[in-house]
């Protein structure tokens, strides 16, 4: 029961990061709120007996990927000026 | 409250994010921003498939002390669905990793993210 | 045997060791990767032989050592084989094609080449539908990368576009994926179908997205911009690749996942099918750009195909036969149009002109061009064929519209384009073509033909005698470099040959059919030998020529209506090609093939309904019971579209005045009487019963009527000598279609003279003016006069010529003109009749105003030198008039049998005594008619000679006028605008308000092209919209 | 705004096709026939006690390879992409790192490297395999660009162990058609005893590749879209 | 042989007979013409003084070989008509070579002489000769309309499209021609006529009063004796073929010179009365009530 609670929360906090991602002005705001919704979800992955995909997904999802995005906003900036 | 359970509530989630990416993806004319909607439209599918292989009660299918060999049928989640988000999660990250490659390159290009700009070929 | 598997351990372990060789000379990788894709098609071919050579089972392959559906598992059959092969085989064409852009790219693009060749094979083999999805991701992925081999800007975005799309449809694949394995437990591709998924409604729905998923990698219209821009913007080679090999590929894996559904759904691929097919060659219409052309073109042809699997369900077992028909002339054609666009490197379809500079190269071009359409004798022709007999034997007539419809507008812009091709004046010239690019396109082109052939047996209506002139048109096509007048020889010996062969037998056996041989064998070899007086190699005139006449011939000798219209398509291309030679012709060669496939698609429809019934021989079209009406008209607008009847006729006066001499009569006194010969077994198979109460006739013979009355005005009012016959050609074709519809015995009879008499004059007229206008450099009448003076054997044989158009006795046009003053009586059609008889007087107007103008009145000082026409048009011109002779003075030799072929159809009419025709009103001697006027005649012209003994000849320019003298010749010459007064009472009648009709229609079409073409509009976000609207729409379509 | 109330619109359909697609959802209950099957003899056919590495490397091995193949991919066509006609090269200042960050890289990029080889090589016991550990490695590599983000990290030491690492992947599919049962089949090695490190066949040298493969392929990526960063 | 010399040589009385009535017939015409207009006229014999100066004219020049040929056909086409066409119904005399073609054949006879005409007036090279021949013909395409719809409608009233069965289904009396059983026919086919022969209101192709156009401008001497030859002739065959199909024929020489001239008369007559049409009027002309006429006469027989 408790886990289904957890699961409540935790999707909607994915839900409003989403749409905080989606819809944050900024750039940097959304590509962290984007890794955050990947956090989530691993910790989604663990409450459904996933921990294979939890740990992928951490590192992939929320790390690598956030990382990458980083990356290319970065690059994009400095060529801006 | 009774009719739903743990699968349903993530599957739902899932559904949603997948939602709100293809939203993310249609209505955000920077490029950025639709990467990013398309990450969130891939989480949402592999939240999806992960819900469908819970089952009720259970544990991860990993075989040690907590769950016997001879009792694993009974005690643990299904794999199958696991294995086949570990690979679809790699490959999002591959195909995420060439977008924002390609939104590099157009950049560097024409000097805009924005999606309207990048018309050139058409009918 | 090698494994399949090591197909893949061979490319993954290639691509993964291309790592080490980044920094060395380019040509090592580049060998190891050529020779790793060269093993992958050994691999495969010799599974292919294996499959073919012994009827083996399909064998599967395990991974890891376990059964399915525990672990992954590949399937090696026939069809695999088969895919697999073409797959490999066109990817080592393509690393062939492709050595220059890997050598500047380097490593990472061979990898990725590679990569996506192994991603295509395992689509292909792959059991399991996860791993079908993983393989597909690799290939997708490594199609973006290829597109980075042309260093463009669009490439980028292109890209981009792609990815997002893809992308989007790979989620929805795995959404399907997914969600069929809840339902159904397992992802094992026959397990799945073992345990029906549609049961549950879930189940049915992940059906439908994973369907959805494979069917918008097909890239249906119009959900398919991405893919577009792709074409476009990529490297031809990418896009061959793209095109042949991934939507091969694809198309394998709808026809894999089809025993999942059910069969509501058959329709709606088919419907996707339908409308990609119609929608993308919409679109091909006003498109510029060569390759995105082929894009659309693509686009379309995998919509066929998709199409044919939809309605798989009324193909029986024809199904696979249809559908790899069409699959291989679209993977041969696509490929090698897309490696032609590389080598030559035109943007612009109008610039394709280029290819004439190496002529293997528009040979190739023509060959896929015509795969592609499916004409004989390419693989897609029977495919098409046999997909319309099957949807006409299971009632599916819409489809067939629907189909012939999308074919029409393919062949709209594919013919626009090897119209610019062959037409259009080169601008720039082309550098040296190296020999990797031209193999590719020249194998798959001799894959194509030979294709064609197996085809054919396999299809097993192969008719050796269709294949003997097509063999020789080929020699001829080879030895095209050699001079004309060796080849034009070897024509006429060919002739000959042929008509030894064929004629005997059918004199023996069908006299009617010996009729129209000999005008085709017989007019051939006479027109041909005018081919004599043109100096040089005439490139590309005897292949076309003879083409021609292997259909015509191909007609006659028809059994079945397939040899039939295999033979009718023959003749089509082949004088499309003889009437896009004349110098502006690229405009009428267009309108020509456009009628005339329309025509030949009505044809196929008739020949659909007919097949329905009784069968494909083509005496048992008699037998038919059912949508005679319907059959009926479809076979006569069709044959009709060929006759130029009136509303159909708008591309003859253009085609046939603009063709080069000796072409305009081959096609106006030859070729017009395939059209006739075809009306004519129509109505010989309606039977009297119905062919004299028939309304459909009745409406014919008031088209005829028409058209000879508006062709014969037309032709009055023309400048231009030759468009003056071409009208003249309409005009007579409109008498002989009102003399067929009668269907009676007086009627036929007469319609056969007109078919004799047209062939000989109208080949004497166009023949004779041909040979004056390449004296003379111009076709306007008002430009010459006079010339009686210079030519005076021309103006004899035009003098004769239009004396039998005219029908003054005595010569043989008087019998028409008698037989049908007889029919129509007798028939009881007198108004018709009256139009008929108006339009035979017309026909005065344009005969005296071609001899006047161009032979009478005042000879044009710049003609003074001029020389009788050339020997070699003499003696054709000559030959035919001793025939007009002996036709006249003995009609009956070649009537009488006719009459005696005719009567028991239609109840006799006539009766011989003699040379003496009788019917019920009256008789008609012509024998005696030629000798008496013969005798007056020179009686006479005797009496003159006594009493004119000494008249003293002077110039033309001697005439009283009024007290003055003429200026000069031009200003005295009456022949521009001659009937202005006729003009003003009458012209109202021959305003050109056909044509602006058809305009019209074609504005239409072409506007609608534009407005749809909108939805392309180059936003990669608009696209992803479309994608998901597509599915959604789809699924509320459906569920 | 139109056309969002269109997506909106066509958003609402989709829910729908949602609705029909999961009305039948009810969650499981119990394992269906493959995945019984795996949980009943997934440890005596493969010997890997994470049922989900079984499936990943031996069942669906082909699937793995497949995978492995479209980060190569990605990773090939990443370097090739970014490679193409550099913009002109300005030296520009970059900012100096911290000390605390350059010191806590030089601890910690070991360690992080030791834990991701960790995560592969226990793969068949534990949560965890070749992609995790191929991640964690690099990660370790990004924390070295932060560090000193001009530090050129050798390309090609990273696609040698690319290209090895993907080389003996395929072998040892390979090997298993000559020596076992079929592609990929981990029983070339004796599956061991269950549940220890030197069990499970050929699974944990397989992942050992895969994840140095997958490590490799990342760190491709990250470096290419670093080493332009000096460029750009 | 010696049947086809007696039927020659009766075929050479008739023709006498034909031409000397035709030329006597037409100066009576130019009289008749000349006193309405008040003017006193050539004398009767006029013709035969004009034939006899033009074929013995000593000068004569030709424009070329069709030139001279023209005439040679224009002549060709009136003895054409004469030699089949049955002149008196029920001599086997005077049936000429009427079994080797029927109606059909002489209408289309008619033309023979009127293309070696235009042809050979072409050859002269003049250009109102070839203004001449282009109205005539756009003339003549449409006079032959209402002529075609009457010939149809009196092969459907006799079941049959030979001269002499026509000839033969009319006698017995005035309440047998055509003119009483098959009056609209008769009125489409006569007004046809007055095209046929180019009086007034008809005339603009031969333009008699003006400058000299038409297809006779550059033939003089014996040529234009040739062309005057047929001119006599053909108005006596053509009022003879009009008189069997429509007037019961004619049994003896007299009927048939009272017949051939009162229909000659008619044209002559509607000339004298009326004014010119332009060639456009003329063609629109026929296309009106003489078609409607002929349409009518059709319809009633169907």
């Amino acid at each position: 029961m408790i886990n289904l609670l957890i699961a409540i929360v935790i999707g909607i906090l994915i839900l409003i990061m989403a749409i905080v991602a989606i819809h944050n002005k900024n750039l940097v705001v959304g590509i962290i709120a984007a890794g955050a919704v990947s956090l989530f979800a691993s910790i989604l992955y663990l409450l459904l007996a996933a921990p294979d995909v939890a740990m992928t997904e951490a590192a992939i999802g929320s790390g690598l990927s956030t990382i990458i995005f980083f990356y290319v906003l970065n690059k994009i900036k400095k060529q801006n000026g | 409250m009774e009719n739903l359970s743990l699968e349903i509530v993530t599957l739902i989630t899932g559904i949603a994010l997948l939602l709100i990416g293809i939203w993310g993806l249609l209505t955000q004319k920077n490029l950025i921003k639709m990467v990013i909607g398309f990450a969130l439209f891939d989480t949402g599918i592999h939240i999806i498939m992960v819900s469908i292989g819970y089952v009720k009660n259970r544990t991860a299918p990993i075989l040690d002390q907590a769950v016997k060999t001879n009792q694993a049928a009974e005690k643990i989640v299904d794999p199958v669905p696991q294995a086949l988000v570990l690979t679809a999660i790699v490959i999002g990250l591959g195909i995420t990793a060439l977008m924002l490659a390609f939104v590099l390159k157009m950049y560097q290009k024409k000097k805009s993210l924005e999606i309207n700009n990048f018309n050139d070929l058409k009918w | 045997m090698v494994g399949p598997l090591y197909i893949i351990a061979i490319a993954l372990g290639t691509a993964f060791s291309l790592g080490f060789f980044k920094k060395a000379n380019r040509n090592i990788p580049y060998a190891i990767m050529f020779l790793a894709i060269a093993f992958m098609t050994f691999i495969s071919g010799q599974w292919l032989y294996a499959f073919l050579a012994n009827q083996q089972e399909a064998i599967q392959i395990f991974t890891a050592g376990f059964q399915p559906p525990f672990s992954i598992s590949l399937q090696m059959g026939l069809h695999e084989a088969v895919f697999v092969s073409m797959i490999n085989g066109i990817g080592l064409l393509s690393a062939l094609y492709l050595y220059e852009q890997f050598r500047d790219k380097g490593v990472q693009m061979m990898m990725v080449f590679i990569l996506l060749f192994m991603g295509l094979n395992v689509i292909i083999m792959t059991r399991d539908i996860f791993n079908l999805f993983v393989f597909l991701e690799i290939s997708t992925i490594a199609i973006i990368g290829l597109i980075l081999l042309e260093k463009k800007e669009q490439a980028m975005s292109s890209g981009f576009k792609y990815l997002i799309a893809s992308g989007i449809i790979s989620g929805i694949l795995l959404i399907g994926i997914i969600a069929i394995y809840y339902y159904n437990g397992t992802l094992f591709i026959n397990d799945i179908i073992s345990s029906n998924p549609l049961l549950l409604k879930g189940g049915s729905v992940a059906v439908f997205l994973t369907l959805m998923a494979i069917v918008l990698e097909l890239k249906p219209f119009p959900v398919n911009g991405w893919a577009l821009d792709v074409y476009e913007s990529a490297h031809p080679g990418v896009g061959a690749i793209l095109s042949a090999a991934t939507g091969t590929a694809m198309l394998f894996v709808l026809y894999k996942i089809t025993p999942f559904i059910a069969d509501p759904w058959f329709n709606m691929i088919a419907t996707i099918g339908i409308i990609t097919f119609i929608g993308s060659n919409l679109l091909g219409i006003q498109q510029e750009n060569a390759q995105r052309l082929l894009g659309y073109s693509s686009v379309g042809q995998l919509g066929l195909i998709m199409l044919v699997i939809g309605l798989s369900p009324y193909l029986g077992d024809n199904y696979l036969f249809i559908g790899f028909t069409l699959l291989i002339s679209h993977f041969l054609a696509k490929a090698g149009l897309f490696w032609i666009a590389g080598i030559i490197k035109q943007k612009k379809i109008k610039n394709w002109s280029v290819l004439r500079k190496t002529p293997l190269l528009m040979v190739l071009f023509g060959i896929f061009i015509l795969t592609l359409l499916g004409f004989p004798p390419f693989p897609s022709f029977f495919g098409k064929w046999e997909l319309v007999m099957e949807l006409s034997n299971n009632h599916q007539l819409a489809w067939i519209i629907a189909i012939l419809a999308g074919s029409f507008l393919e062949a709209v812009y594919l013919f626009r384009w090897f119209g610019y091709a062959l037409k259009k004046e080169i601008k720039e010239t082309t550098s040296k073509i190296q020999f990797s690019k031209i193999l590719p396109p020249f194998l798959f082109g001799i894959t194509s033909l030979v294709a064609g052939y197996y085809t054919n047996i396999f299809q097993g209506d192969a008719y050796t005698i269709n294949y003997l002139p097509l063999a020789l048109v080929l020699i001829i096509t080879l030895i095209d470099f050699i001079s004309a007048k060796i080849k034009n020889s070897l024509a006429i010996l060919a002739m000959a040959y042929y008509g030894f062969l064929t004629l005997p037998g059918l004199y023996e056996n069908d006299f009617i059919r010996f009729i129209f041989m000999a005008i085709f064998i017989g007019g051939g070899i006479l027109t041909l030998i005018a081919g004599y007086a043109y100096q040089g190699k005439r490139k590309g005139f005897y292949p076309a020529a003879l083409l021609m006449f292997a259909g015509l011939g191909g007609i006659i000798e028809a059994q079945t209506t397939l040899q039939f219209f295999f033979a009718w398509e023959i003749m089509t291309f082949g004088s499309y090609l003889l009437i896009i030679r004349g110098k502006h012709s690229i405009k009428h060669g267009f309108s020509y093939i456009l009628f005339s496939l329309g025509g030949a698609y009505l044809l196929l429809m008739a020949f659909g309904l007919m097949n329905a019934q009784v069968g494909m021989q083509i005496s048992a079209l008699s037998d038919i019971n059912t949508h005679l009406n319907l059959i009926f008209s479809l076979l006569a607008i069709g044959f009709m579209t060929k006759m130029a009847s009136l509303g159909l006729h708008i591309w003859l006066p253009g085609a046939h005045a603009e063709a080069e001499s000796d072409v305009s009569p081959m096609v106006s006194a030859i070729l017009l009487k395939a059209g006739v010969f075809g009306l004519l077994i129509t109505i010989l198979a309606m039977g009297a019963e119905y062919a004299q109460h028939s309304t459909l006739l009745y409406i014919l013979g008031w088209i005829g009527a028409l058209t000879a009355l508006v062709g014969n005005l037309a032709a009055s009012f023309q400048e231009d000598a030759k468009r003056l016959l071409a009208y003249s050609s309409i005009g007579q074709l409109g008498y002989i279609l009102f003399a067929y519809a009668m269907a009676t015995h007086l009627g036929w009879v007469g319609g056969f003279v007109y078919v004799i008499n047209h062939f000989a004059f109208k080949a004497v007229l166009f023949l004779t003016i041909g040979a004056v206008v390449l004296r003379v450099g111009t076709h306007k009448m008002y430009e010459m006069g006079g010339l009686i003076k210079r030519m005076p054997l021309a103006f004899i044989a035009v003098l004769i010529g239009i004396i039998t158009l005219s029908g003054v006795p005595p010569l043989s046009g008087f019998a028409g003109k008698w037989f049908f003053y007889h029919a129509l009586i007798s028939k009881g059609w007198y108004f018709q009749g009256a139009v008929v008889l108006f339009a035979g007087i017309i026909a005065f107007l344009y005969c005296f105003r071609l001899i006047q103008s161009i032979f009478l009145g005042q000879l044009k000082d710049n003609h003074r030198k001029v020389k009788e026409i050339s020997i070699w048009f003499i003696i054709p011109i000559y030959t035919l008039i001793i025939g007009i002779m002996i036709f006249s003075a003995r009609p009956h030799w070649i009537l009488q049998p006719i009459s005696e072929y005719i009567a028991p159809y239609f109840g006799r009419e006539l009766t011989w005594n003699g040379s003496t025709a009788i019917a019920e009103m009256g008789y008609w001697n012509g024998e005696w008619i030629m000798y008496i006027i013969g005798v007056m005649f020179v009686l006479i012209l005797g009496w003159l000679l006594y009493t004119n003994a000494k008249a003293q000849k002077v110039k033309q320019f001697n005439i009283v006028y009024s007290g003055e003298r003429p200026f000069t010749p031009e200003t005295t010459h009456i022949a521009h605008n001659m009937y202005a007064g006729y003009s003003k009472a009458l012209g109202f009648i021959v305003e050109p308000y056909i044509t602006k009709l058809w305009n019209n229609m074609s504005d239409a079409i072409v506007q609608l092209g534009g407005l749809t073409k909108r939805i392309y509009n180059g936003n990669g976000q608009t696209y992803a919209f479309y994608i998901i609207a597509y599915i959604v729409i789809t699924f509320f379509l459906v569920f | 705004m139109v056309k969002n109330t269109f997506i909106f619109v066509l958003l609402v359909g989709f829910v729908f096709l949602f609705f029909n697609l999961f009305a039948d959802f009810t969650g499981n209950t119990e394992l269906n026939k493959l995945a019984g099957h795996y949980a009943e003899s997934g440890h005596e056919e493969v010997g890997a006690a994470n049922l989900v590495t079984a499936v990943v490397v031996t069942y669906r091995g082909l699937d793995t390879l497949g995978e492995v193949t479209i980060l190569f991919l990605s990773a090939a066509i990443v370097s090739f992409l970014l490679k193409i006609e550099t913009s002109s090269t300005d030296d520009r200042k970059l900012r100096t790192t911290s000390e605390i960050l350059d010191t806590a890289s030089k601890i910690l990029v070991p360690v992080i490297f030791i834990f991701g080889i960790y995560v592969f090589i226990n793969g068949h016991l534990t949560p965890g395999g070749g992609f995790q550990g191929g991640a964690i490695i690099a990660s370790g590599l990004v924390l070295i660009l932060l560090a000193k983000p001009l530090r050129q990290i050798s390309q090609k030491l990273i696609s040698i162990v690319e290209s090895i690492s993907g080389l003996s992947f395929v072998l040892l599919g390979v090997a298993g058609i000559l020596f076992a049962a079929g592609f990929l089949d981990n029983k070339i090695l004796s599956l061991g005893e269950f549940g220890t490190i030197f069990s499970a066949g050929l699974i944990p040298i397989i992942y050992i590749f895969v994840g140095l493969k997958v490590g490799a392929e990342l760190s491709s990526i990250i470096t290419n879209l670093q080493e332009n960063q000096n460029e750009a | 042989m010696n049947d086809i010399i007696v039927k020659l040589l009766w075929t050479l009385l008739g023709l006498f007979i034909v031409l000397n009535w035709g030329l006597l017939m037409g100066a009576t015409m130019r009289k008749i013409v000349a006193r309405v207009a008040h003017r006193y006229g050539i004398p009767f014999y006029q013709p035969w003084l004009d034939l006899i100066k033009l074929y013995s004219n000593r000068s004569s020049i030709s424009h070329g070989v069709m030139f001279y040929l023209g005439p040679v056909f224009r002549l060709g086409g009136g003895l054409g008509i004469f030699l089949f066409l049955p002149l008196i119904y029920g001599s086997e005399h005077f049936s000429n070579f009427s079994w080797a073609g029927d109606l059909i054949l002489i209408l289309y006879f008619q033309f023979f002489g009127m293309l070696g005409m235009a042809l050979g007036a072409s050859d002269g090279g003049h250009p109102n000769s070839v203004i001449g021949i282009t109205r005539g013909l756009g003339q003549f395409t449409t006079v032959e309309v209402p002529l075609t719809l009457a010939v149809i409608s009196i092969a459907l009233q006799y079941n049959t499209l030979s001269i002499s069965e026509i000839v033969a289904a009319q006698q017995g009396g005035f309440q047998n021609w055509t003119l009483v059983t098959n009056p609209l026919a008769t009125a489409a086919a006569m007004l046809s006529l007055l095209g046929l022969f180019r009086e007034a209101p008809f005339n603009l192709v031969k333009a008699p009063n003006e400058v000299p156009i038409g297809p006779p401008t550059e033939y003089h001497s014996a040529f234009l004796g040739i062309l005057r030859t047929n001119g006599a002739l053909l108005h006596v065959v053509e009022a003879a073929l009009f008189m069997n199909l429509f007037f019961g024929g004619a049994t003896h020489w007299v009927e048939f010179i009272v017949k051939t001239f009162l229909v000659y008369f008619w044209s002559v007559f509607v000339g004298v009365v009326s004014p010119r049409f332009r060639i456009e009027q003329s063609v629109t002309w026929f296309l009106k009530i003489p078609l409607a006429i002929g349409i009518l006469a059709v319809i009633l027989y169907i």
